[in-house]
């Protein structure tokens, strides 16, 4: 059990800034995890959530669907797995509600392994649970994963039943009516991801955005990573971004006010980021705390240290 | 045993505790619930299939299974809330349509299981993490086997070279290959012969052919998009003005806001060719270059710091999310989804 | 046989000359592909254009006027109330509907050369020919001075370390495949790491992701032992694949760490998340920890958490840095030619741009910066 | 001639490539390459399954401490291999039952599902978890005020945490309208698109520069420490 431990056999001995800084680690793992859990609990217990005011950034993704006239095609690439969907599951569920909601319809692809579960998981949540009258293949389709990364997104471009060339359900490209006037991706007037990393929304600008930007929006979702490498492409390649849990629940919040129907409850599973907001704000205090407190000790060593 | 066991040990005490006060009251511990549907089939004739195969110009494989012309019938189970299975036990107590899912609550178990086995490396190396880690990376290893057989090899492989052999068994809406796509997966099962050649006990040193071809490749098709989308695209919207006029919806200049997106401007094309001038290497850092390289350095550490920022939010978030799992599906302590009672 | 022989022995006896030729080639084929070009496409370029601009010009308003014909189509019921339906047919109004059927049915010839691609081409070249001419000077024995690189100059003391404490090296090469570029970069850095611990007599692990890079990985640091004589302490079993899976891979390689309790740790390649798990970890059990990557958005874990590291064009330079061949130090003069020719770029863009700024009608300027934008493929 | 012929391999192949970029009828050759390599990346897994294999054979054989963790290893991966190759309890797509194998590994209720689910998605989503932890540490640790790089650093950081949640509207909220670009929500913003942007976009051109630089390297024959040492 000596693995991360540090030794802390003197530690009585020392003044308190060097036991702090040689505190055990575990003693912050374990207040981070009351940080995360304690707020958890609250919201799961009252409800509650903390208001969110839009930033720009988000409030442009919200625009970018909502001008499209109903019936456009929406292309949604799912660019993810599991383990981000704890910050990328609340964006897409509400990406899809919205377009759901405005009667477009909707291509799924993934250019993750896991990322087609994914889809199907959404649609199953969103579309079949909420707006069963949305059939399979007339509204929407999920083609599945294509291995190729880059590669898939240029062959998209030349021809897109050959890039994905059956759905989920094993049936043919060409028998889909949803694709009958997809010839390319560019067919697609809004093309949204949902990306985690490699490859995701950062490839999509490279190789089809920048290219075609005056042909089809893009907006993304991304995780918190990767919003720093794409903030530089907003507004001009990326028409909308949302950044991170933050982003998706300043969307969340957007899309719940905007299809909010007098006396009906919002599902609460459309304001799963939001409620993550308040560990995430607790959290983030804890961290700035631990900032200040480790740089107190560092200027009261080294005070010491030079009297 | 040190204070600090101790003091662990009783943390630990609290929590299995409140674990099992929580199993004694109120709707207990997690469990998972399906539901039955029955699927049938028809199975279509010989004569369907047939047609069907022909369209396209490949060999017609008998189909594998014997029942032709059969109706074929299988159940499914799909999951369903808690709140259903009370619902449903409520109008008909006798009812076998929604039943309690043994597999899936031990499966909820064990998840729960796995997820304090991982979080038990933070105290220390132990063998529950052992055991984790042992089963995580034989269930993974073997789980991308498998992808990479049933999503790259069979549709794209064995698609292109035995496409009646794909159609029959696993995917009647094949479409027929073309020649070139038959003709690179040829290319590649060349390459895989030469790359598996290290298994035979001589002339393994031919494994490196495939290799070379790889990394030389990767190498040309890297420099031509890195120099393309990276290098000059980059560069092209650098190029901004330093002095920006903003002007107000009436056409009049807004002194505050140009002000400000000038600033912006040159922060942002003097901020590029300092970190540019970091990264000279024939240059010492001396004098007017080891003064940019420095203010390089400056807007790199902004860059950093910045980053780690916004990538805290996604940590916090993903442990959030098992957290939640923690508490809602296996300990049933929150219900913020409202899937077991409003 | 014989020629196929001398030519490859030629040329890999005398670099520079192989340079000057490959180079010469390329020109050759350059010009020759913009003769042809310019001949053939000019035709074809005019009737590209034509009906490029004929399909190009309105094509959301094409599209959209498809969706109102959908909508009525369909007669699907609105499920929303808001007023976006009103916005198509503001839209169609400037439209005719014979624009939606002018793409082009016959396919025209396709050129020898993409001309949309020539700056790109150019740029390659330039680089190219920065990268041959550096490595041409370095080997007629022009000095080359590079800067002090820290990470770079710790490796050896890194790798020494490991040997005092008789403690083992882990090298990580990333997690992505052979066909990443920082893949090879850092197995060429493994090649490098491998030669020195194989003079030490350090044990040097090597836990991969992917199956190729396995082997990639046993081929370079075969030969890196057998380059400096010491074939038997090479040992096949050291490079290990874990499994293609990014966090099981992770619990591996951690739970590894915290057991056998390596002295130096690399980790050179492509990196996601695990960065930071990796070096917190390395830090728990006191090791010197040397990471590069290309990757930013893992640059700030590896500069909070390790002791060194290479950031971003560093880490590419580096296995021509730890060589010290005048010709590998050649490439990274080549390299700077570029960064100049970028800053250059930039400031002369900008320049041109504030000028453009205060007095719009600068038609020379404007030529410039029209000219700069179309150098950088605008 | 064992290194001279893999090394004419990469030199013909990427420079290939590099000129087929330019070529409109060999644009596609990218792609092509890119199905070649997942092909013989995922028969590769051969290889790699059988170092597992062979490594914790070995340590059976051999029963060294902590043998019984390496049978969980191999018996874990020999079931999923056989659950999966042979989609145990997957129906076929109902749309094609003629065809055995139409159904997927994914569908709701087949072992695969199982394994996915209650397996693979706990152990590595938790795995991932861990990082929220190690950030905090690493935090404590290094952001320490020690120059001015580290100082720029922590700042930096510091604005993000707060300007990235209710805090931040909390603290700067009641900035006034003509002072909003302080406020802390807003001025994240801006060092991203300013101070974020610059940096990042020189590290991109930097690396463009050092992937063009390393390409040619090994496609001029200069670099061949990844065939494996110095001389040819």
């Amino acid at each position: 059990m000596s693995a991360a431990n540090f030794n802390n056999t003197n530690a009585s001995a020392l003044p308190w800034f060097e036991r702090l800084d040689r505190i055990d680690r575990r003693w912050i793992f374990l207040l981070m995890f009351l940080a995360v859990s304690g707020p958890i609990l609250w919201i799961g217990v009252t409800g509650k959530t903390l208001p969110e005011a839009p930033t720009l950034a988000a409030r442009a993704v919200f625009q970018e669907i909502d001008q499209l006239p109903a019936r456009s095609l929406v292309l949604i690439s799912i660019d993810f797995d599991p383990t981000s969907a704890g910050e990328l599951q609340p964006m897409a569920t509400s990406l899809v509600r919205q377009c759901a909601a405005k009667n477009l319809r909707m291509v799924f692809i993934a250019l993750w392994p896991l990322g087609s579960q994914v889809a199907q998981q959404t649609i199953q949540e969103v579309i079949r649970d909420d707006y069963p009258a949305l059939k399979e293949g007339d509204d929407f389709v999920n083609m599945g994963f294509q291995a190729g990364n880059e590669a898939v997104m240029k062959l998209l471009l030349t021809d897109f039943a050959k890039a994905f060339p059956k759905d989920s359900r094993g049936e043919a490209a060409s028998n889909i009516p949803i694709l009958n006037s997809v010839k390319s991706v560019t067919d697609f007037p809004l093309l949204i991801s949902v990306s985690a990393g490699y490859p995701g929304s950062k490839e999509w600008v490279q190789y089809v955005i920048s290219a075609h930007n005056e042909k089809m929006n893009f907006v993304s979702g991304c995780t918190g990573v990767n919003a720093p490498q794409l903030y530089p492409y907003f507004p001009q390649q990326i028409a909308g971004l949302l950044g991170a849990i933050k982003g998706a629940a300043e969307y969340e919040s957007m899309v719940n006010s905007s299809l909010a129907v007098e006396g009906v409850v919002t599902p609460p599973k459309y304001s799963q980021a939001q409620r993550r907001m308040g560990p995430q704000l607790v959290a983030h205090l804890f961290m700035v705390g631990l900032i200040i407190v480790g740089n107190i000790n560092f200027f009261a060593r080294k005070r010491r240290g030079a009297a | 045993m040190t204070r600090q066991g101790k003091t662990w040990l009783v943390i630990g005490a609290v929590f299995v505790t409140l674990l099992v006060v929580r199993g004694m009251i109120g709707q207990g511990l997690g469990r998972v619930y399906v539901k039955r549907t029955d699927v049938t089939v028809n199975m279509p004739d010989a004569v369907d299939m047939n047609t069907a195969a022909a369209s396209s110009s490949t060999t017609t494989v008998a189909p594998t299974t014997s029942s032709n012309g059969k109706p074929l019938s299988w159940q499914e189970w799909k999951q369903v809330a808690p709140l259903a299975f009370a619902a449903a036990q409520k109008a008909n107590p006798a009812q076998t349509e929604i039943t309690l899912s043994w597999p899936r609550t031990i499966g909820l178990w064990l998840a729960a299981f796995f997820t304090l086995a991982i979080f038990s490396f933070l105290y220390a190396d132990n063998s529950f993490y052992k055991i984790a880690e042992s089963l995580v990376v034989g269930v993974s290893a073997a789980y991308w086997g498998v992808i990479g057989f049933w999503d790259t090899l069979v549709p794209k492989m064995f698609g292109a070279l035995t496409p009646g052999l794909v159609k029959s068994m696993v995917q009647p809406s094949l479409v027929s290959p073309e020649p070139l796509q038959q003709i690179s997966m040829a290319l590649a099962l060349i390459l895989s012969v030469m790359m598996l050649w290290r298994l035979l006990p001589r002339g393994g040193w031919i494994s490196a052919w495939p290799l070379a071809f790889i990394v030389g490749v990767t190498a040309g098709l890297k420099i031509v998009s890195h120099v393309e989308s990276d290098l000059m695209a980059q560069t092209a919207v650098t190029m901004k003005p330093l002095v920006v006029r903003v002007t107000d919806a009436s056409g009049a200049t807004n002194m505050w806001d140009s002000w400000w997106a000038s600033v912006a401007n040159v922060l942002l094309v003097v901020g590029v060719i300092c970190c540019l001038t970091y990264f000279f290497f024939s240059v010492q850092h001396k004098g007017v270059v080891g003064g940019a390289a420095r203010v390089g350095i400056w807007y790199l550490m902004i860059t950093f710091g910045a980053a780690f920022g916004f990538t805290v939010m996604g940590r916090i978030a993903l442990l959030a999310a098992r957290i939640e799992f923690l508490f809602d599906d296996w300990l049933w302590l929150i219900d913020p989804n409202h899937l077991r009672g409003l | 046989m014989r020629i196929t022989h001398m030519i490859p022995r030629w040329i890999a006896t005398s670099p520079s000359c192989k340079l000057v030729a490959i180079f010469v080639l390329m020109f050759a084929c350059c010009t020759n592909v913009l003769a042809v070009e310019t001949n053939k496409g000019v035709i074809e370029a005019s009737a590209q254009d034509i009906a490029a601009q004929n399909t190009i010009a309105h094509p959301h308003v094409a599209t959209e006027n498809i969706f109102t014909k959908d909508v009525l189509a369909h007669n699907e019921p609105a499920q929303d109330t808001t007023a976006s339906l009103i916005e198509p047919v503001n839209a169609v109004a400037g439209a005719s509907p014979a624009v939606a059927n002018a793409t082009p049915t016959t396919t025209p010839v396709r050129p020898w050369f993409n001309s949309k691609k020539t700056a790109l081409f150019l740029w390659i070249v330039f680089i190219g020919a920065a990268v041959t001419v550096s490595v041409w000077l370095a080997h007629s024995g022009r000095p080359i001075r590079i800067r002090r690189i820290a990470a770079l100059e710790a490796v050896d003391n890194a790798v020494g370390r490991a040997t005092e404490m008789g403690r083992s090296i882990l090298f990580v090469p990333g997690i992505q495949d052979m066909d990443n570029i920082q893949t090879v970069a850092g197995l060429t850095m493994l090649g490098r790491v491998a030669k020195t611990a194989a003079e030490y007599d350090a044990t040097i692990e090597v836990p991969t992701c992917r199956s190729l890079v396995m082997e990639a990985a046993r081929d370079t640091v075969r030969a890196s032992y057998l380059s400096v004589g010491r074939a038997d302490g090479f040992s096949i079993d050291r490079i290990t694949y874990i499994t293609d899976d990014q966090f099981g891979y992770v619990a591996h390689v951690v739970g590894s760490m915290v057991r056998e309790k390596p002295a130096t740790c690399f980790y050179m390649g492509y990196f996601a998340a695990e960065s930071l798990i990796f070096s917190e970890t390395g830090n728990a059990i006191g090791a010197i920890q040397i990471a590069g990557t290309a990757e930013s958005s893992q640059l700030p874990f590896f500069v909070a958490a390790c002791d060194y590291t290479l950031i971003g064009e560093e880490f590419f330079a580096a296995s021509a840095y730890l060589s010290g061949e005048p010709a590998q130090l050649g490439t990274l003069r080549g390299q700077d030619i570029g960064k100049f020719a970028v800053g250059v770029f930039i400031t002369l863009g900008a320049l041109a741009a504030t000028i453009l700024v205060i007095a719009p009608n600068a038609p020379i300027i404007s030529a410039l910066l029209g000219g700069l934008q179309k150098v950088l493929g605008g | 001639m064992k290194r001279i012929i893999p090394m004419w391999i990469a030199i013909i192949g990427g420079f290939a490539m590099m000129l087929s970029s330019f070529v409109p009828l060999a644009e596609s050759a990218g792609e092509v390459f890119a199905d070649i390599f997942n092909v013989v990346a995922a028969i590769a897994f051969v290889l790699g399954a059988g170092s597992l294999a062979k490594q914790h054979l070995e340590k059976l054989s051999r029963r060294e401490a902590g043998w019984g963790y390496s049978v969980v290893t191999l018996g874990s991966f020999i079931v999923t291999l056989f659950i999966g190759m042979f989609k145990i309890g997957v129906h076929p797509n109902p749309n094609f039952p003629q065809a055995a194998y139409s159904g997927s590994n994914d569908a709701e209720g087949s072992a695969w599902s199982w394994i996915y689910e209650y397996m693979l998605t706990p152990l590595t989503s938790t795995m991932f978890a861990l990082l929220a932890f190690f950030v905090a540490s690493a935090a404590f640790r290094a952001f320490r005020a020690k120059n001015t790089e580290a100082i720029l650093l922590l700042v930096t950081a510091f604005i993000m945490l707060l300007g990235r949640t209710f805090a931040g509207v909390v603290l700067t909220g009641w900035f006034p309208e003509w002072a909003s670009g302080l406020r802390l929500e807003n001025f994240s913003i801006y060092i991203m698109q300013v101070f974020n942007t610059a940096g990042n976009r020189a590290i991109m051109i930097g690396i463009a520069l050092g992937v063009a630089a390393t390409g040619l390297r090994i496609l001029f024959g200069i670099d061949r420490s990844w065939l494996g040492g110095g001389e040819a």
